[in-house]
């Protein structure tokens, strides 16, 4: 199926913001993550840690995708106050 | 309701100003701003991308699940977006009510929760190169491989 | 440390502007404003008097003692006096330091504070007459006849 | 002993903003509030809620007034932000 996806964050370190993604052989929101895991196995446990949103909303591994769905993966959010991740603020 | 996504200074003032009514008694407004470090290294300027049709979204819905949670009046919800200098707002919360206990319970859930979920993403700019700011590690339930996520 | 009493408008953004500094990542700001009713009948103005000496006494006391307690890195702390209308801010406490939680923990215990324990007092003027507003009961401790302030 | 004696709150509709006592015949703060009890006793119980401040100080019942000190008298307090009373706000 064709499917738009969309990178952020550090990702955009690696990939463009958006590909189109014209004969994605799986199913599964899953299964897309395991495609670009294998794709770029050097972002290691990043993969572990993403979420992923199916058009503009969060979606679990087992979500199913269709044609000309949009699929974001989003690396761990960091916006709002500049507070680092491991203080009281 | 206010909740934008902008690029340019944010008018705290002008933001307060028109979310306040003849009925409210308290304002509690949260303005996070651009430190000068982060662990001490020193902080050029930061970047803030957003994936921004969801950002909204989810700021729009997190500024109605405050009004219902807590029953305040009203809440406006500004985050900049693009380059920011050391010392400018990169968001501003405001939250509006009769009475001064649920603005400041809603104002810091709403930043809380902000920093959790809504997709936005900061890269800091240091004299010695750049970094993708960690972030906070997803809720269980957003994470796309949880176990907790089978929905 | 900016504490004072004044008798005109108070500006939120010069005196939010004036306190931030480039280590601050969070500002928490409490902005108490004149309602347009109280119980449901409607506030024509509100008139503050202060026992201004003690009062600066005071709000100094607790800016000191929120820095200290919290260990935020400042605070401004602003009440203005005299006649207010409709939707002016009679009060005005901001904190910053490079962390939040801690902002908006010592924003809330200096309002909340203040109100206990800072010598003003608040008359209101409806269409049908001016009633002193009843006040929060001063702490024991404060309490010149309570068996508990035997200092 | 010779006071300066401070009204405030609801005290000024009774009373004027200061007054200067000549000859107050007691000796500690909870004499004082028996004095200007007496000479209101109208007020009622606001008299059990008062606070009083001896040179810009809170002071309790006991403590010893002297020559020329100023002495508020300070009905509960009400600045800040307009909350009433019975609420949670």
């Amino acid at each position: 199926m064709r499917l738009r996806v969309l990178f952020f964050g550090v990702l955009r370190d690696r990939f463009s913001a958006e590909e189109r993604l014209e004969q994605f052989p799986g199913r599964t929101v899953a299964d897309l993550l395991g495609y670009y895991r294998a794709v770029a196995p050097e972002l290691g446990t990043l993969w572990g840690t993403l979420a992923v949103a199916v058009n503009q909303q969060y979606a679990a591994g087992n979500v199913e995708l269709k044609q000309d769905d949009e699929v974001a993966l989003l690396p761990p959010v960091s916006g709002g106050a500049p507070c680092v991740r491991n203080h009281a603020g | 309701m206010q909740v934008e996504l902008v690029y340019n200074v944010i008018h705290t003032q002008t933001i307060t100003g028109r979310l306040k009514a003849g009925e409210d008694g308290a304002v509690t407004v949260f303005d996070g701003i651009v430190r000068n470090n982060t662990k001490g290294r020193q902080t050029l300027y930061l970047d803030y991308t957003a994936h921004k049709s969801m950002a909204l979204q989810q700021m729009q819905t997190l500024a109605d699940d405050a009004v219902a949670r807590f029953g305040v009046r009203d809440v406006a919800m500004v985050h900049r977006l693009g380059r920011l200098e050391v010392g400018e707002t990169s968001i501003l919360i405001a939250v509006a009510s009769a009475h001064r206990g649920v603005t400041f319970d809603a104002c810091r859930w709403l930043i809380d929760t902000l920093k959790k979920q809504v997709p936005i993403w900061k890269q800091e700019f240091f004299v010695d190169g750049a970094v993708w700011a960690p972030g906070e590690p997803f809720p269980a339930e957003l994470q796309a491989d949880s176990p907790f996520s089978q929905r």
